[in-house]
């Protein structure tokens, strides 16, 4: 087996895995620092990101305006300390990205501009166009180009944490155009692995949104958090699920029933305006909107289409002029992939899985309850996002907590790290080289891989939509146990080593199904309805009992085990969520 | 010194690029008249005399000298990248520039001499 | 219209062969699929072997880059029925090695990118506590070059770099001048030196493919004639002002 | 080519046919382009020509002007035309966008960049014409 050997090892070069490098390049040039990706950085899901990045900028504004829409928006879910360290570093870490040369998009005079987003009381989201994440990804790698103490560990797949004693010393992963397997050691991993969408049939996340930065952390022993908290976008096209950003509806855009009634008025969600009033009617955030179009099918006020029910995304009063100025992308994919011309016709949309506010469980400085496993971005925890994250949030998430992360990392190496006898994990890792040798190998399988993960992918649909309840949760509970047995007899038709990524899918889809498990599992046991997560057989939020995080850890082969931890108040005690009226 | 790392291109390019301005302003006229209008008597011929006398204008012969020595230079910059590219050369690429440039100076210098012996 | 269309795929196995082959499949033909979900649909129903990289299925990360009937494009964002009735051939990118099946090997290009420089230089490191500050008209002047999503289509439409593998060649070149034109950036001195080569901007024999087949409306081919314009100026100042060359 | 052992990288390297420029019209297309700088060194030849026997007296130049009209110098001169104009065309729509862009620092429009060229163009063949064939 190969074996190399570094300080830390991240594993993730998405905005947060790249954040974080940087942070450590800069923190201690001396660092040897490995970063493991299984595609190429540029690649990662962060690219998609289009619609911007929160941080508080203009004159008018406030960090604790910033704080409290983040802590009302997260359904008072979010820990507030963690949340007030967010708004006070993000613009800072917004600022160093225009500094590193991020094309963000400007004022006449020459500053940074902002835009209204969902939830946000004031105009605070940093963008480069609709292209923010593509550019912010960019920026980050190509910076990250400039310092020779990172190694780039280019598609490479990991596979297990290297834990041993209640430490971790490393990874173990596929290098994919070879089929090599590495065991690359250091002394702190940071998870930057980003979210799990893949495990659901419609969404908007990339192929390679499977979860597996959470199902290692999650098998390692590390307890995930919140996993129930599954955001849901409320405009996605039908059928490939592509995002049609909230900037959208930022710039002035209405959604419709086919009534052509801006519907979100009989939803407590404010009164209908020419143009858009923050914090209200299309402004509203993401969970409250999402479950309005589902009430709106329900009564039968959708559109119906061969992917099922939709309802309209008008933008045409806008003028192409600024739709062509700020939202150019928009039009680009409606044109692609719809057909369609948003300056002459609506879009057609539905709500679509979008993010995970859950993840691995982390402090404020990312640190995991394992000794040296650190985690940040859509993959952690932290959590600033609580019960529904706000549009824009998460950008400036991955900056503030993937450089925190970093710098954390690095103070825990300089003080010394005990390092196990190599030996040691060398066994581990060659029980992992073992199994995956098995997997590469054996042809007794019956199972496809396509068929399980499909199956997969309608359960949590089914169980884990925009409205959840004891009955379908339970059935899905026993249906992922299933799979999960069928999923040990799967069948693969490539047996090569080099690029195999019929084994990359496989066990992907077996990171996607532990994740999926936590899911059902802490959604099961959260009896009240928060944020994005909505029980018809418990339709009120309940402070006394579940003001509080689901800690999720694995428990051998049972059911995992739940506990709750409470949520961190400090200013603002729980309140009412208000949108669209005064307060 | 940095600078000496750098391609000398620069030069040669300038001049294709003049060139290929000249070439494409002034060629296509001159190979119509005299290479088909003229051939197939769409035109009058103006008479030996006056054309000599054309050439006598020291303006013609400026006009002249400077358009057929860029005609040169610009056809011998980019014959040197044809040549590479259509037999997929471009390791020999120092002999083929050398050939293509030889090629150039002899024109430039046929044409001054040309134009020196104008009465 | 037809209901399925026949696919031609370049195969390759390192381990088994040492010359591409080509199988072919027939798969549903729908309006509304991309060449992408075509080969999706093999690898899930037919043959699990099939190997291609895919992720965003939005035409943003660049991945899916392959040979359709020739031309490079994005799968992700090709529809397939504009092929019909097919056969629609589809290869791995030109003139990189081939890893396996529709997958090429694209360290070539990183080692270039790295070269270039492209990150923001400043002769002073320390920075300013608020933004640089930048018109809309000065980030119009670079923007288009960094909209570069490094798909590498360019290069694969690029016969000079398929002659010659050191040509620094389209997208690496175009990504420098979008730092060079960048108001906020002070290294075009330092990556003068790369690009003013031989193998740098002066291979290009602006053959335009790469503008044409870009997915993303870079322009490469006018960025490297413009940076052609720029070292001009720069080698006279150079050679012919004495006080040029500080 | 060594054989393949386990783990050892062993990509397929392709090779550019040499005729690559047959594969695709756009191709085809610059390789002609890049063909009339035979046809300029030609002209710029027959130019040279020209003027020798300009040079050398009225017969000299007579034969001249017959050898033009022989068929494979007067093809040759056709083709060169074409080239030339083919050239011209592309040129006109190239550089121009270079410049500007270069000037106004940002995209510009093609035709617009283009416009003036074409102009020039014409003025320019008109006057040269007039010479040529002294009109004046
Ligand atoms: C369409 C869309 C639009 C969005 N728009 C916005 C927005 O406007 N504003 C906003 O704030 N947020 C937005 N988000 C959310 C935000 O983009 C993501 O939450 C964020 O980009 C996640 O970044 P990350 O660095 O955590 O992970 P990613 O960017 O997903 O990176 C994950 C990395 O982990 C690597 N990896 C994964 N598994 C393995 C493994 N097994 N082995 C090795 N490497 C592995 C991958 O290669 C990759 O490099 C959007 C999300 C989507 C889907
Ligand atoms: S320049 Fe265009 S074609 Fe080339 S890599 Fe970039 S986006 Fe792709
Ligand atoms: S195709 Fe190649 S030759 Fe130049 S103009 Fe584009 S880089
Ligand atoms: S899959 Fe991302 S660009 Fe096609």
């Amino acid at each position: 087996m190969e074996t190399s050997s570094h300080d830390i090892v991240l594993i993730g070069g998405g905005g947060a895995g790249l954040r974080a490098a940087i942070a450590i390049a800069e923190a201690n040039p001396r660092t040897d620092i490995a970063m493991v990706s299984k595609v190429y950085p540029m690649r990662s899901h962060t690219v998609s990101a289009e619609g911007g990045a929160a941080g508080v900028a203009a004159d008018d504004d406030s960090i604790d305006e910033h704080c409290y829409d983040t802590v009302s928006g997260s359904d008072w879910l979010g820990d507030q300390d963690a949340i007030e360290i967010f708004c006070n570093e993000v613009p800072k870490e917004l600022l160093r990205l225009e500094h590193w040369g991020c094309p963000w998009s400007r004022q006449p005079d020459g500053r940074i501009a902002v835009r209204p987003f969902g939830g946000m009381k004031k105009m605070r989201t940093w963008f480069a166009a609709d292209k923010t994440g593509f550019h912010l990804l960019h920026t980050l790698f190509q910076t990250s180009l400039k310092y020779t103490s990172i190694t780039r560990y280019d598609e490479t797949f990991a596979t297990r944490l290297l834990v041993d004693d209640g430490t971790v010393h490393g990874v173990v992963a596929i290098e994919l155009r070879t089929g090599r397997i590495r065991a690359i050691l250091a002394k702190a991993v940071i998870i930057c692995t980003g979210g799990c969408g893949r495990i659901f049939p419609f969404t908007t996340n990339a192929n390679i949104c499977t979860g597996d930065g959470m199902a290692l952390a999650y098998r390692a022993g590390a307890p995930l958090k919140d996993m129930e908290m599954v955001q849901y976008h409320p405009t996605g096209l039908p059928f490939t699920g592509i995002l049609i950003t909230e900037a959208a509806r930022a710039e002035g855009g209405w959604l419709l029933n086919k009534d052509n009634y801006r519907f979100l008025q009989d939803y407590d969600l404010g009164k209908p305006t020419p143009t858009p009033v923050l914090r209200s009617m299309e402004l509203g955030p993401r969970d409250r909107v999402s479950q309005a179009m589902w009430h709106e099918f329900q009564k039968g006020r959708g559109f119906k289409g061969p992917y099922g029910d939709y309802l309209h995304l008008d933008l045409r009063h806008l003028g192409e002029h600024k739709i062509e100025t700020r939202l150019p992308m928009v039009r680009e994919l409606c044109l692609k992939y719809e057909n369609i011309d948003p300056v002459r016709q609506p879009i057609p949309v539905r709500p679509v899985q979008h993010y995970m506010m859950g993840g691995i469980h982390t402090d404020v400085h990312g640190a995991t309850p394992l000794k040296g496993l650190y985690a940040a971005g859509e993959a952690a925890c932290v959590s600033i996002n609580g019960s529904n994250r706000l549009g824009s949030n998460s950008l400036g998430e991955l900056l503030v907590f993937g450089a925190r992360a970093g710098k954390a990392a690095v103070e825990y190496v300089a003080n010394g790290v005990e390092r196990r006898h190599p030996n040691h994990l060398l066994a581990i890792a060659l029980d992992e080289e073992r199994r995956l040798e098995h997997q590469y190998t054996s042809s007794d399988g019956t199972e496809r891989i396509a068929k399980v993960r499909e199956e997969m992918q309608r359960t949590m649909e089914r169980g884990c939509g925009i409205y959840r309840d004891r009955a379908t949760l339970v059935e899905s509970a026993n249906k992922l146990s299933e799979l999960k047995e069928r999923a040990a007899r799967l069948r693969l038709d490539d047996h090569g080593r080099s690029f195999n990524t019929q084994l990359t899918a496989a066990l992907e889809l077996g990171f996607m199904l532990d994740v999926a498990e936590t899911i059902v599992h802490c959604a099961l046991n959260r009896e009240e309805s928060r944020g994005a997560h909505q029980r018809r057989d418990f339709p009120k939020r309940d402070d006394t009992k579940y003001l509080a995080h689901s800690l999720v850890s694995r428990t051998g082969e049972g059911p995992p085990r739940i506990d709750y931890l409470p949520v961190v108040i400090t200013r603002w005690p729980p309140g009412e969520r208000i949108y669209g009226r005064d307060h | 010194m940095a600078t000496l790392n750098r391609s000398n291109r620069p030069l040669p390019w300038m001049v294709f690029g003049v060139g290929g301005f000249l070439v494409a302003f002034f060629f296509p006229v001159h190979i119509f008249i005299y290479g088909i209008a003229l051939p197939l008597g769409w035109l009058p011929t103006p008479s030996y005399r006056s054309t000599l006398e054309l050439v006598h204008y020291p303006i013609t012969r400026i006009y002249l000298g400077i358009l057929l020595v860029m005609a040169f230079w610009h056809a011998a910059y980019r014959l040197r990248d044809t040549v590479c590219d259509a037999f997929a050369m471009r390791q020999v690429d120092t002999i083929v520039a050398a050939a293509c440039f030889a090629f150039a100076l002899a024109g430039s210098i046929a044409t001054i001499v040309a134009l020196w012996a104008v009465p | 219209m037809a209901d399925t269309i026949i696919l031609e795929v370049a195969r390759f196995s390192p381990e088994r062969d040492s010359q591409i082959g080509y199988q072919t499949f027939e798969v549903p033909l729908r309006s509304d699929w991309m060449v992408l979900d075509a080969l999706n649909y093999i690898k899930d129903n037919i043959d699990g072997s099939l190997t291609f990289r895919w992720s965003c299925r939005m035409g943003i990360c660049g991945s899916c880059g392959m040979m359709v009937n020739g031309v490079p494009k994005l799968t992700c964002e090709t529809l397939i029925a504009q092929f019909a009735p097919g056969p629609v051939r589809i290869e791995p990118l030109e003139h990189f090695p081939v890893v396996k099946d529709l997958v090429i090997d694209m360290d070539v290009f990183l080692e270039k990118l790295q070269k270039v420089r492209p990150w923001i230089v400043r002769k002073d490191d320390r920075l300013p506590a608020r933004e640089f500050l930048q018109t809309p008209a000065q980030l119009e002047a670079f923007h288009q070059y960094s909209l570069c999503i490094n798909c590498m289509l360019c290069y694969a439409a690029c016969p000079v770099f398929g002659l010659d593998q050191d040509f620094v060649g389209p997208a690496a070149l175009a990504l420098a001048e979008r730092y060079n034109l960048d108001s906020r950036d002070q290294g075009a001195p330092e990556r003068t030196d790369v690009l003013s080569q031989h193998d740098g901007i002066w291979d290009c024999t602006v053959v335009g493919e790469c503008s044409t087949v870009c997915p993303k409306g870079v322009d490469p081919s006018l960025a490297i004639q413009q940076y052609k314009l720029t070292a001009t100026k720069e080698w006279f100042k150079t050679w012919l002002l004495p006080w040029g060359n500080k | 080519m060594p054989q393949y052992r386990q783990f050892q990288y062993k990509a397929y390297q392709p090779v550019m046919s040499p005729y690559w420029y047959f594969d695709r019209w756009p191709y085809l297309k610059f390789m002609l382009r890049e063909m009339s700088s035979i046809f300029v060194g030609w002209f710029a030849v027959v130019i040279l020509l020209q003027l020798n026997a300009l040079v050398s007296g009225p017969t000299a130049y007579a034969n001249f002007q017959h050898w033009m009209a022989t068929p494979p110098v007067f093809i040759v001169n056709i083709l060169s035309f074409v080239f030339i104009c083919f050239h011209a065309i592309t040129w006109f729509m190239l550089v121009p966008r270079v410049v500007a862009r270069q000037v106004l620092q940002r995209p510009s429009p093609d035709v617009l960049s283009a416009a003036p060229n074409f102009g020039i163009w014409l003025v320019a063949s008109v006057v040269v014409a007039l010479f040529a064939l002294r009109v004046i």
